[in-house]
């Protein structure tokens, strides 16, 4: 038996006898996703036991180093765990900004005393994490940015308002990119802080969706006190570090839907609703578009794999990963349009038990924000054309 | 076709009474408020004073007997505001149904409610999730109707419900009282915060018209080509607020509405929105012409609106950005609205696949 | 009997009379129109006589005044004849680039003398015309045109290059854009002139499209020498009667198909190739595409009508000539598409007799050209959004 | 997936070739001058000489048994130049029905014969103007084969004619001698300029095959994701000279390629090519490691690839304007050539179905 072979052997073991039954169902909506932190309510037991136990395996982190709380697994051993979790349909034990951006970020450009501070409540959950990139009047002009971090010796003195701040009301702690050198223009003088949300001077509203969530906030900050050995890499340079996180984030975008259609087909779920003649979807219109889009899908999954094997081949992602982030998110968005197509009259309750509250519409309007949060699909094509294409500008 | 004056007059009348009693503010109270009736009564008492609650209805019966290109109008200046009202369910599908299929008594009852608004007149027709009236499930047998109906508009304050079912081989439409025994409602609000029901009948003695078959066909033409126009000013009013933020909101130190990837998707936006208000127009003109073709014109308005409606929708809240996601912006509604109203009667799948049998492929 | 129906009774009773039997088929391809001109060969007797008796009646050009040889018919008797015309589908029998072009630029902006000159050959078939706006790397930037018309006291002398004259090696006599001051910028000092195109110093040279057909050529002046009298409107201001046109034959742009598909319907053609299935085509996919084209081509009909009916109540449809162009151009090319989907190999066959020689392949390739010629339809999209939406410029 | 050494390699001697002994300027030619064969000869016996014509011929039989992604890294380049050859007649089509359901004798006597180059072979499956191999109209009974085929690549130059038949319930391929008595060839040109024939067949003698059906399906399958390679490098040719052209051309005083709308396009458009061109190898991949879902992937990367590639020609020649119209320029012979392989072997919305069918829907 190769090491791989077992390792995967004593994975399956060590899940089978360590994932409570309830942490084996699919989500029934993003409102059961564990997200951790100190204000977390574990929404069971099971939920709890779940997340302590992978946390003590490492395993919330799999592949970050052992001595900041990760797994310490290579590639080849993270794909077993995530082939093992998938095949007893294992939920996610906890998973927060913390995990998919800050953790990133720290490994590649924090000193060793901020990743030792800050992986390991990551990767026990106990510590949730917030963006702070966007501001009102800079949308996907991040680059114009205006909250500014005055220099008082020993710390900063932080001023300005953050929105688009996800769940900024629920978070323990916020990365965020604030101006350091006024003088400089454009994407120099920023630089990327850390600061506890429950510092003083911190303020956060809820912006209630089209779908009727507030996963996002508008954040305000009035005279915040920031550690100054809070900032991560260089003084100035926070623009690097965010350049890689956002292109981190795309690259992520690995074509599998979130929400209810996360698993689900969209070809049985149709025939449930508009029925079938002769064998085939009884909408002929309908079907052609959803073969359309599983197309689409298929081929949008081979370029991710295609990407992804140059990638680690080290010919690097780089602009590729506007390319994902543009179809991947159109791509969502047709889908969630078809599955409104297939339900009919039924995706269009908003406050019946029977849809939970409406959530297919909701989903369906959450999925319009997919192609304008993490720059919109405007900016991917302009960076598209300009990057990779090497298109002049005007 | 061109608007002749007496349209014009309509038209520039109901735009303001719309835009003065009906906005889209409206909308969002009744929403916060979880409003019982869930539309706005001081606007359609303002319409039965105006006379629009008879557009439909015949002179003799107490309306003004405007015909559908009027009816087209008032649901144009409903689909630019976001008005909510019954005028859809009562004054275009009650109206249209009783006038073509409903006995003398039956409309000598009814007519003369619906101009007045002292009724209010919701039509059944789906059994499902889709819109399918060939394949009917409700039955009538022995004069009692059996069945479950859904996207029942204004279904849980109606006064008289019409009831798409079948009986033996022919589907026509019934006449039920709400409150008659073994009728249960269910109102569920949709996504564009408006009104629907879910009804089922157990055993409910239905009323029979006089030509119940010509006037679910009555119903369901007048209410897809009415349909069809307030989908396409409810387009035209998403595009004109993105027009107009194209030229105000600035991104990278320009205004958005320079940047000429946007130019060239707003000229498109502006020309669907054209073809589809034309269209719809058309499609009136010719069901109030008796056209032969107007069955087909309806159906392809109908999907050109619904079509066009949700690609507006869809345009204006990306080109908005991050504050088309907002609830506290109104742009959202549109999206909202473009989906559930396109769903009504029929989608652009379903209008389309008609359209090309009646083509003869 | 109102004047309009007698009128319609009238000429009913002459087209019977008078229409040739062969003159009363479509036209199985674009070979078969007359263009009339000095060097055309009738292809049969019919279309020789039925040209002359039309051209007798004025109804060549049924609109212009009688004093020029036209049939000085009101707009609504216009339209009983075309009807009546229809009718027994009788062929158009004279048309050209004089009668498209070059009569309504006259009417608008020409000398009494001009008119007199040149609109009565043109109704009888006499001269045929074309037109001289493209220039070799020009393209759709027409203003920055470089042919230039130097002043020799009582006439110009002609020197420069154009491209994409239609049929200008059959044409007898050119409208051609010549830059009359040198020193003028872009639209100014641009003069429309008017020479015959066997004048010393003429040449032209078929240009083959993709098609294989060469219905454009390149055109070359050498020292031609041409009248003063023959310019149209004002010196160095030939940019209104330019501009005039190209919106004219923009609004003519009426949502029918050239060539094969003219008269035709998708929906049965379909049929006869890809068979039918439970009474509907039997490529699903092909039937949902062609009721939305057909669907879109009505809602366009419609707004043409609407444009048109607006125009006539004198509220002119200048920008709104983009909108036609655009949509009408793009609906015909997806029509040659679906075209071609659904004859399939039958539809390829680029040389057999069975195909009149590829007739389907040459005719969808030519479509292509539509959105090229007369304005691409990117400088319409930008027409629409600079002067019907007033979007600003960068 | 990703190529390993040995297939880049492969690719990057192929590249080569192509570009020198089979560019476009060959189709061209091959064209003007009306060529006899259709083909390029010089180019096919460089292939020869490389080993490629037996690229899908096991070893055994002197083929270098590379599989799929081997083909389809010679259809991408073949795809990128345009050339002329019977590549995909022959070499794929042939081979792949062959292989797999070919005697013992057939296979000896036919599968050397495609590896060296002497023997041109032609797949005969659709009866009528669109492929539709589940209702084949031809049949074999007792032995001979009646019918009448159409796009017969290369079938006017075929030493050996592979014919789609019924026989009973069983459709199959047979193998029948071009030059038996009964077959009527008519060459037909395409309008990519390619060779296609029409076949009658009169009660032509039709040997079986081993497993005729298993052949069939083989073919079908190769000759699929083959042309999905193809198409894919025509699509990525296309864009590439388009983008060129983008760089160096000017209007308005500026080079075109600095206007934003067209800048989008052409985003948009690489995104289309690069995820068209990965579908492509992994379906071959897929087909080469038996894969479950090989046959929904090879349908979905033919339909992908035929829609991109029209896309990719319609696109290039409206960005080219004027020129592009023009018969001088080559940009026009992609357009041309991606209609034509994309109705061969099931078009864009045959390929779908198949695909919805497969998929269960």
């Amino acid at each position: 038996m190769s090491d791989l072979e077992q390792f995967r052997a004593e994975t399956r073991a060590w899940l089978e006898a360590n994932c409570p039954e309830e942490m084996r169902q699919p989500l029934k909506s993003q409102a059961e996703h564990c997200w951790g932190g100190r204000k977390w309510q574990f929404q069971s037991e099971a939920q709890k036991v779940w997340m302590e136990r992978m946390a003590d395996k490492g395993w919330t982190a799999p592949q970050w180093p052992k001595e900041y709380g990760g797994g310490g697994l290579s590639q080849e051993e993270a794909e077993v765990l995530a082939e093992e979790m998938k095949r007893i349909n294992a939920r996610t034990p906890v998973s927060n900004f913390g995990f998919w951006m800050l953790g990133p970020a720290l490994l590649k450009f924090g000193s060793e005393e901020l990743k030792r501070e800050h992986l390991p409540p990551i990767c026990r959950g106990e510590i949730r994490w917030c963006q702070g990139y966007s501001e009102p009047n800079a949308g996907s002009d991040l680059a114009s940015l205006q909250t500014r971090a005055e220099d008082k010796g020993d710390h900063f003195v932080v001023n300005g308002q953050k929105i688009w701040t996800s769940y900024a009301d629920q978070a323990d702690w916020i990365f965020c990119l604030v101006r350091t050198d006024p003088q400089a223009t454009k994407h120099n003088g920023i630089s990327f802080v850390l600061f506890d949300m429950e510092s003083k001077g911190v303020s956060t509203r809820p912006i209630e969706l089209i779908s009727g969530e507030s996963p996002f906030c508008e954040t305000f900050f009035d005279d915040v006190k920031v550690d100054k050995h809070q900032v991560v890499g260089e003084l100035n340079r926070g623009w690097d570090v965010a350049k890689y996180l956002l292109t981190h984030e795309r690259n992520n975008i690995g074509g599998e839907p979130p929400g209810f259609l996360k698993g689900r087909a969209l070809g049985p779920l149709a025939a449930e609703y508009v029925g079938t003649e002769h064998g085939k979807l009884a909408d002929a219109g309908l079907r052609a578009d959803i073969a359309d889009l599983e197309i689409d899908h298929m081929a949008f999954q081979a370029l991710v794999g295609k990407i992804r094997a140059e990638a680690e081949a080290g010919q690097g992602v780089g602009a590729q990963s506007a390319v994902l982030k543009y179809y991947g998110t159109e791509l969502n968005k047709r889908r969630y349009e078809l599955m409104m197509d297939a339900l009919g009259s039924e995706g269009l309750e908003w406050d019946s038990e029977r849809t939970q509250g409406g959530l297919f519409a909701r989903e369906w309007l959450r999925s319009k924000g997919n192609s304008i949060e993490g720059g919109t699909s405007e900016v991917m094509l302009g960076i598209v054309s300009k990057r990779l294409l090497g298109l002049p500008d005007a | 076709m061109k608007l002749n004056d007496e349209q014009q007059m309509l038209q520039d009348s109901v735009a303001r009474l719309m835009a003065d009693k009906g906005p889209v503010s409206h909308l969002r109270q009744l929403r916060d408020e979880h409003h019982d009736k869930g539309y706005d009564e001081p606007l359609w008492q303002a319409m039965v004073e105006a006379g629009l609650t008879g557009i439909l209805v015949p002179e003799e019966h107490g309306g003004i007997g405007f015909g559908l290109v009027g009816a087209g109008l008032v649901a144009r200046e409903i689909g630019r505001n976001l008005s909510v009202t019954p005028f859809l369910s009562t004054a275009v599908l009650g109206a249209a149904a009783l006038s073509a299929g409903g006995s003398d008594e039956q409309k000598a009852k009814w007519l003369p409610a619906i101009a007045e608004g002292t009724a209010i007149i919701a039509l059944a027709v789906d059994d499902g999730a889709k819109h399918r009236p060939e394949r009917l499930q409700a039955r009538v047998e022995g004069g009692t109707l059996s069945g479950e109906k859904r996207l029942v508009l204004d279904g849980h304050v109606a006064d008289l419900l019409l009831v798409a079912a079948g009986e033996g081989d022919q589907a026509a439409l019934y006449l039920v009282d709400p409150k008659a025994d073994g009728v249960t409602v269910e109102r569920t609000v949709m996504a564009d915060s408006r009104n629907a029901a879910r009804i089922r009948f157990d055993g409910v003695p239905a009323e029979a018209m006089a030509d119940g078959a010509a006037a679910l066909a009555a119903a369901l033409r007048a209410g897809r080509a009415v349909l069809a126009a307030e989908l396409s000013g409810l387009a035209l009013e998403a595009f004109e607020r993105t027009l107009g933020y194209l030229k105000e909101r600035k991104q990278f130190g320009r205004l958005i509405g320079t940047f000429q990837a946007l130019q060239h998707r707003a000229a498109q936006l502006s020309g669907e929105v054209a073809m589809s208000e034309a269209l719809a127009m058309q499609a009136l003109d010719a069901c109030d012409r008796g056209a032969d073709d107007a069955d087909q014109q309806v159906l392809a308005a109908k999907a050109k609106a619904a079509r066009v409606a949700l690609l507006a929708g869809q345009e204006a809240v990306q080109m908005h950005g991050g504050i088309g996601m907002t609830d506290e912006f109104d742009i959202g509604f549109f999206l909202k609205r473009a989906r559930a109203g396109g769903e009504t009667l029929g989608d652009a799948n379903y209008c389309a696949d008609r359209f090309a049998a009646l083509r003869g492929y």
